[in-house]
């Protein structure tokens, strides 16, 4: 059980990290959904754990979750490409302190 | 002896009709905007049946009162505290629809989206103060966040707009998984997903899931601290806040940060949270400081009106973190402070709605200049919210203050309380700012004209007075508040 | 359903699920370092699948299923989709991955996020051992009991999940769509070229 | 005994009058603000007198109203609860006394504003706010006209937000204000976790302060003069007054003069056995005496006639302090009230000269205005001669009082205040000739336009010259009228006061001393003054930076004698220092400092984190959740 909770920690440390670097606003939106997986992966191990079904049923609804935001999320990008030409964080620079 | 209580006690679809109604009107005005949305006429058709979905999810709130009741395996809890919330979230949307009455014209395209998206986010937002189980609250954060991406992208022409929401969805998104992970981890603890019987688990010789259980509050806070927006997990407010449409903002400072309150309350307060109390309230005790410091001081420098009300809003944030942290009377008070901060930000938000309805946004400092002089019922409007922002007597920032502070002072945060009054003495400067611009003169040219619209009225003078109400005769909602909030200081007090 | 615990050797199965496990994190890792979004596209589809043969050795083989159909199926797919519409990859691969935060900081404190989580469920917890498996068998994990609870005790849930599928559709129609009636471009904002160009610069500057 | 009506009718026409006036001002005739304004602080002058008539056929001498509770916040509970007792119903009449003349005055002084509506609502609203204060029968209420007091003086202040620095010194006024107002918060907040009541009637059982520690009693007392020294403009936080000046001059003369600076004193005099039993009297004293002396020794060297005024108004509220630090609360109370009389006096008879001036404030450029103003500038002689304290009159009253009361308890402090006296002399004798008296220094085409100002300014003149002259008979000293002496102290009865013995002779010792001391300080003012004229003349007269000049004068003073180079040149030095300080902290430090400093590391920031602030953002989000997750971690798990 514990491998399995590593390897979800690892997975969610690796999201976040490609969050954090990459520039890329499609990448990261991807990173977030390893996040996501990861949390989902801890769900099912939970349920595992306890042989129940209830971890199985929110992991199932989190991925119905995951699906939605990252649909807004790609919407979004599409509009922010429309506006500045290029999926780039470094073109959020509009807002500022 | 069953029968009195069930005969009494709310049906199960009672309990979740208010967000029943809301999903409900919501659809109704989606399905009109698709077909129609010509003319201004038909906006404000839209509006007013959205404006009659808030008014029967209060109603249907109302009725919850005082009559507790679980339904749905105990997914909807409609308790005291759960309907408090609720019912100042739905005021707050009412509010802010209100205000966009007389504002058929500006914002013209995704009218119908932004409302049913409104409706759809107050939904949700229902759904985290009533949420009786982990799956429910988790879903209620993320109906609220999502509808709010949404709304605000709403002038999707406008690269402030798009940009604001899309560093908030990333933000958010990473925070969701935060709080999925948090979740997964109490699950995992507990073995259990209701929220009232979220306890730490019996401490066998071979078996200790505490580090689980702190595993799951780590996670938990940055989710919700993301959500509450306390420093450092804060950095979405501005960008979003000043992204936004003016009353959007206004939606999102007041609602959703009602929202927030109640799940990180919810959360803080069961069985696994009160377990770990002390650790919980050195790490939000330290979020609050910092919290308190870096909002007021930020929004010390800041030029544009919307995001200065954001780090202001961050300010407040770390205020009332410090109720979050005092179980004696702490929870109550926080519920009495946003009772008195939705008023005001709703209200400085709205102002800004009004002046710039015949045009552009307006949302610079210098765009208030000489507003009192030209307007003056709304240059005094905006003076009472900046008042009750800093905390003068008389209005209901005051008191709201002095109930949270003297909860944590009761609780032993003295020097807490004391960084949080001399917070809200820096907080003057920029306060007063605002007050001065409005009376500095000056040849504004693109202010509004004609006469204030009746929502707008309405709007303000609802908000003034409501804060006048509770400077003055706090004693109802102080001790609403206070009962609401109760059980949850019993949790923690046993 | 096709493959249930205990059908197949212990031995076999704690292999799989290592192979798994690391073939979810090469995939992560893909995605966080691949040049191209076409190819995280990739990372990520093989973190999915790895995940779900986890998922199906944690026998829960409904998830797995889902898992495969939603992302593998939807979200993937729609990821390609974005990316060739808005053809990233044939005319600009991200030139530098070096992103403002230094790439020190960002690995150093994920590292240090995931070593204390690990630590904490390592050295600190003692975890059960999975339910007896007695109790996993008097659950089986089928269709029919993942349907009953969830339409039972997760109703609301299950409602709540359509209200947001509705919210998030709603709002990525909305936010997607390109030709809104009635509405311009905001005149207020400054022209994008100039700015990303200069944004463009000031990053220039601050690689070396 | 309760009597809601009394207190309703005393509390509410100023409120009203500010409601109306500001809603409808901008549609009533040209006057009538101005007179809606009057007549109602002439309201609650009348309820007030009818109070203090009332007063003396009462048991206990008590009245109070309470209109049912303001909140409960477990475990305290505040009401609206107000009471009228001897001190309070003393206070009401000099407020609404006092402020319903400087009103009248105002109908004159704002004629020529082109809307003069929102100033006669804001004025209402102040004396509304501090009727407030005064009848308040707990701290929070209290609370309420306090800040109510500092908000009106903050939009008084820039009442002309036209001028940036105006705005800017009602911004710092009320900032410096809230920083007392913090310590009084934090005053109220510990007193209720040591004791739990705020209500003054409670407050006033010594027993109940027995059971209290001494380090939180002394905290609580510390906490609340903090909150005093803001309000009153006492050392460490007096920088504010002479920048609120910028207000009109009416404004000055009722807030910055005769009543809401005077709130810190009637704190101290409300609280007086919880001040006494706190142990920081001494503290109170010290800090009293110190500001008075500093801030006469810079009224001695300023140039603006108005912030002369200022000075010599925080010298004198230090003065009341010292008093009330020499538990001698009943002097100090009586010296706010005779203070009132003549201040507003002369900040009423200084507005009458700078109205005749068109807006001239700089004493250097007046000269000679007594053939020309001889109204206004027979009473502010008066006025100045009340304060410099000549025999007789008011001022020497009341403040040889806490002269004798200073001397009995901590003999330093007495030598310090009696040479305070003699500076207060000096820089009254130097203002009273550089204004009125000698040759004019106006020129020829603006000294010909000097015209009186009108009745309705004038009246009010007189009539406050009248009380400036004879208010201290209220007060005899017991030496002087056996039976009927100390009317006025034996009236308050203030609890907590400490009983001040002397002896017949030290008591005539004490007029006398005080007497010398006027004449003294008046002497000096002729010798170093109006001597000195002429090379001060002839000095200005010429072109050139008037800093230097000024500068070179002062040295001239310092070659000529000794004396006054000690006291010139070390208040200008001290006034530097001060000043300097003053620049130091608040300009420079807090101003350009730190906000100064924050733009430049924001702007830095910013800078760095320009390109894709979001995936520093993403990182704050790890780093907060690793951060947590280890403190968690580490304190809870047992290791």
């Amino acid at each position: 059980m514990s491998g399995y909770l590593a390897l979800s920690l690892a997975l969610f440390s690796i999201g976040a990290l490609g969050v954090v670097l990459r520039r890329n606003l499609l990448v990261m939106l991807i990173s977030i959904e390893v996040m996501l997986n990861a949390a989902i992966l801890a769900l099912v191990v939970f349920s595992r754990m306890y042989g129940s079904v209830d971890g199985r049923v929110m992991g199932i609804l989190a991925i119905a979750v995951a699906a939605g935001e990252v649909a807004v999320g790609l919407a979004l990008v599409i509009a922010f490409v429309r506006l500045r030409g290029r999926p780039d964080a470094t073109a959020m620079d509009l807002l500022k302190w | 002896m069953l029968a009195p209580t069930f005969l009494t006690g709310p049906a199960p679809l009672e309990l979740a009709l208010a967000p029943l109604v809301l999903v409900i009107t919501a659809c109704v005005v989606l399905a009109a905007a698709l077909f129609r949305r010509g003319s201004e006429e038909e906006r404000l058709v839209t509006l007013l049946v959205a404006l009659g979905g808030c008014a029967m999810a209060f109603l249907a709130l109302l009725q919850l009162l005082d009559r507790p009741g679980e339904a749905f395996a105990g997914e909807i809890q409609a308790d005291n505290f759960g309907v408090y919330t609720g019912l100042l979230a739905t005021v707050a949307t009412g509010l802010v629809l209100l205000g966009v009455l007389g504002h058929t014209r500006r914002y013209g395209a995704g009218w119908g989206e932004a409302l049913s998206l409104m409706l759809l986010s107050l939904a949700g937002i229902l759904l985290v103060c009533m949420a009786g189980g982990l799956l429910a609250l988790f879903l209620g954060i993320e109906i609220l966040s999502v509808a709010a991406y949404g709304l605000t992208a709403l002038t999707r022409r406008r690269g402030r707009s798009v940009e604001g929401a899309l560093r908030y969805l990333i933000l958010g998104a990473m925070a969701s998984a935060f709080l999925l992970m948090g979740i997964a981890f109490a699950y995992g603890a507990t073995g259990t997903t209701s929220i009232a019987a979220l306890a730490p688990a019996q401490k066998l010789a071979h078996l200790d899931l505490t580090a689980l259980e702190l595993l799951a509050l780590g996670f938990l806070l940055v989710g919700l601290g993301f959500k509450i927006g306390a420093v450092p997990f804060h950095t979405w407010v501005p960008d979003a806040y000043e992204g936004a449409p003016t009353p959007i903002t206004g939606f999102m400072a007041s609602a959703v940060k009602v929202a927030a309150f109640a799940a990180i309350l919810r959360l803080v307060y069961t069985p696994l949270g009160t377990a770990h109390l002390a650790g919980l309230q050195n790490v939000l005790g330290v979020l609050a400081a910092l919290t308190m410091v870096l909002g007021n001081l930020v929004a010390l420098v800041q030029t544009n009106f919307k995001r200065m009300l954001a780090y202001s809003s961050i300010a407040h944030t770390g205020y009332m973190l410090l109720g979050v942290i005092s179980p004696a009377g702490g929870p109550g008070a926080v519920l009495f402070y946003l009772a008195a901060y939705v008023p005001a930000v709703i209200g400085a938000f709205m102002v800004l709605v009004i002046i710039g309805r015949d045009t552009e946004d307006l949302e610079e400092l210098g765009d208030l200049r000489g507003l009192a002089r030209e307007h003056p019922a709304l240059g005094l409007a905006m003076v009472v919210f900046m008042l009750s922002f800093i905390g003068v007597p008389v209005t209901g920032g005051f008191t709201a203050k002095l109930a949270v502070f003297s909860a944590a002072v009761d609780n032993g945060y003295v020097l807490l309380a004391v960084l949080g009054i001399v917070m809200s003495v820096v907080s003057v400067a920029y306060y007063l700012n605002v007050v001065r611009l409005m009376y500095i003169p000056a040849a504004q040219r693109s202010w509004y004209r004609g006469p204030a619209r009746i929502g707008e009225r309405a709007i303000l003078a609802t908000a003034v007075v409501v804060l006048l109400v509770l400077g003055l005769v706090p004693g109802e909602v102080l001790e609403g508040a206070l009962d609401a909030a109760r059980p949850l200081e019993l949790l923690a007090l046993k | 359903m096709i493959v249930l615990e205990g059908s197949i050797p212990a031995a076999l199965t704690s292999l799989l699920s290592v192979v798994a496990g690391l073939g979810a994190i090469a995939g992560a890792l893909v995605v966080v370092t691949a040049p191209r979004a076409f190819r995280a596209v990739m990372g990520l589809l093989i973190t999915v699948v790895c995940l779900s043969i986890e998922y199906v050795l944690l026998a829960a083989p409904v998830i797995a299923f889902i898992q495969i159909l939603v992302y593998a199926g939807a979200v993937v797919v729609l990821f390609l989709f974005v990316v060739m519409l808005l053809d990233l990859d044939g005319s600009r691969a991200e030139s530098s991955s070096r992103g403002p935060v230094r790439w020190e900081w960002a690995i150093g404190g994920t590292a240090a996020f995931f070593m204390i989580g690990v630590c904490g469920i390592y050295y600190l917890a003692k975890l059960p051992a999975p339910a007896a498996p007695a109790v996993s068998e008097a659950t089986p994990d089928g269709v029919q009991a993942i349907g009953v609870t969830l339409l039972r005790d997760y109703l609301v849930s299950f409602e709540a999940v359509a209200v947001f599928l509705l919210a998030a559709a709603v709002a990525a129609i909305y936010v997607a769509h390109a030709h809104g009636r009635g509405e311009k471009a905001d005149p207020a904002e400054p022209d994008p070229a100039p700015e990303a160009g200069a944004a463009g610069a000031a990053a220039g500057k601050e690689a070396p | 005994m309760d009597n809601p009506i009394l207190f309703l009718t005393i509390l509410l026409p100023p409120f009203l009058g500010a409601l109306v006036i500001g809603l409808t001002g901008r549609y009533l005739p040209r006057k009538l603000p101005g007179i809606l304004g009057c007549a109602t602080v002439l309201v609650s002058l009348a309820a007030s007198i009818r109070g203090f008539v009332d007063l003396h056929h009462v048991e206990g001498a008590l009245l109070e109203a309470d209109f049912g509770v303001w909140f409960a916040v477990a475990p305290l509970t505040v009401r609206f609860h107000f009471l009228l007792d001897p001190l309070a119903s003393f206070m009401t009449l000099v407020v609404s006394g006092v402020g319903f003349l400087i009103h009248v005055y105002s109908i004159g002084y704002m004629r020529h504003e082109a809307r003069d509506e929102r100033f006669f609502s804001f004025m209402n609203l102040f004396t509304g706010t501090m009727l407030t204060l005064v009848l308040a029968g707990n701290l929070p209420l209290m609370f309420i006209g306090w800040e109510g007091v500092g908000l009106c003086s903050y939009l008084l202040i820039g009442y002309w937000f036209t001028d940036g620095a105006k705005a800017a010194a009602g911004i710092k006024a009320f900032l410096v204000n809230r920083i007392g107002d913090l310590g009084f918060l934090i005053g109220i907040f510990l007193l209720v976790h040591a004791i739990g009541t705020v209500d003054f009637q409670a407050l006033a059982q010594p027993a109940l302060f027995e059971s209290v520690g001494a380090g939180l009693l002394c905290g609580i007392g510390l906490c609340l003069f903090l909150g005093a020294t803001g309000k009153s403009a006492q050392i460490p936080l007096y920088m504010w007054l002479p920048d609120a000046m910028a207000g009109p001059t009416p404004v000055s003369a009722l807030i910055h003069a005769a009543t809401m600076v005077t709130a810190g004193v009637y704190m101290v005099g409300r609280l007086g056995v919880l001040f006494a039993a706190s142990g920081v009297l001494p503290i109170v004293a010290v800090v009293g005496a110190a500001t008075a002396f500093f801030a006469a020794t810079m009224a001695l060297t300023e140039r603006d006639l108005k912030k002369v005024l200022a000075y010599s108004t925080v010298s004198q509220l230090g003065f009341m302090f010292l008093a009330m630090g020499c538990g001698a609360y009943s002097a100090g109370i009586f010296h706010v009230y005779t203070h009132a009389f003549f201040k507003a006096l002369l900040f009423l008879a200084a507005g009458s000269v700078i109205h005749a001036l068109h807006g001239e404030q700089d004493i250097r450029r007046m000269g000679g205005l007594l053939r020309k103003l001889p109204v206004t500038g027979t009473t502010f002689l008066i006025g100045g001669l009340a304060l410099a304290g000549l025999p007789l009159l008011s001022g020497y009253l009341s403040k040889d009082e806490i002269l004798l009361a200073a001397r009995t308890s901590f003999v330093p402090l007495w030598l310090l205040a009696e040479l305070t006296a003699l500076l207060t002399a000096a820089y009254v004798g130097r203002l009273v000739w550089l204004v009125f008296f000698g040759k004019t220094r106006i020129e020829a085409a603006a000294w010909a336009g000097v015209r009186e100002s009108p009745p309705v300014m004038t009246g009010p003149l007189v009539v406050l010259a009248a009380g400036a002259a004879l208010a201290g008979y209220v007060n005899l000293p017991h030496v002087v009228a056996h039976e009927g002496a100390a009317l006025l102290k034996r009236f308050l009865a203030i609890a907590g006061e400490q009983a001040i013995t002397a002896s017949a002779a030290a008591e005539v010792a004490g007029l006398v001393v005080s007497g010398l001391v006027c004449f003294g300080g008046l002497a000096l003012a002729y010798g170093f003054v109006v001597r000195r004229r002429a090379q001060l003349h002839a000095r200005l007269a010429r072109p050139g930076a008037l800093g230097r000049l000024h500068a070179l004068l002062l040295a001239k003073y310092f070659v000529d004698g000794f004396c006054m180079r000690y006291l010139a040149g070390g208040a200008r030095k001290l006034a530097g220092v001060v000043h300097f300080l003053d620049e130091l902290f608040v300009d420079a430090f807090l101003v350009r400092g730190v906000f100064g400093l924050l733009v430049r590391i924001l702007g830095e920031a910013t800078r760095l984190l320009q390109a894709g602030r979001v995936q520093a953002y993403g990182m704050a989000l790890v780093l907060g959740g690793a951060a947590m997750l280890l403190y968690l971690l580490l304190s809870e798990i047992p290791w």
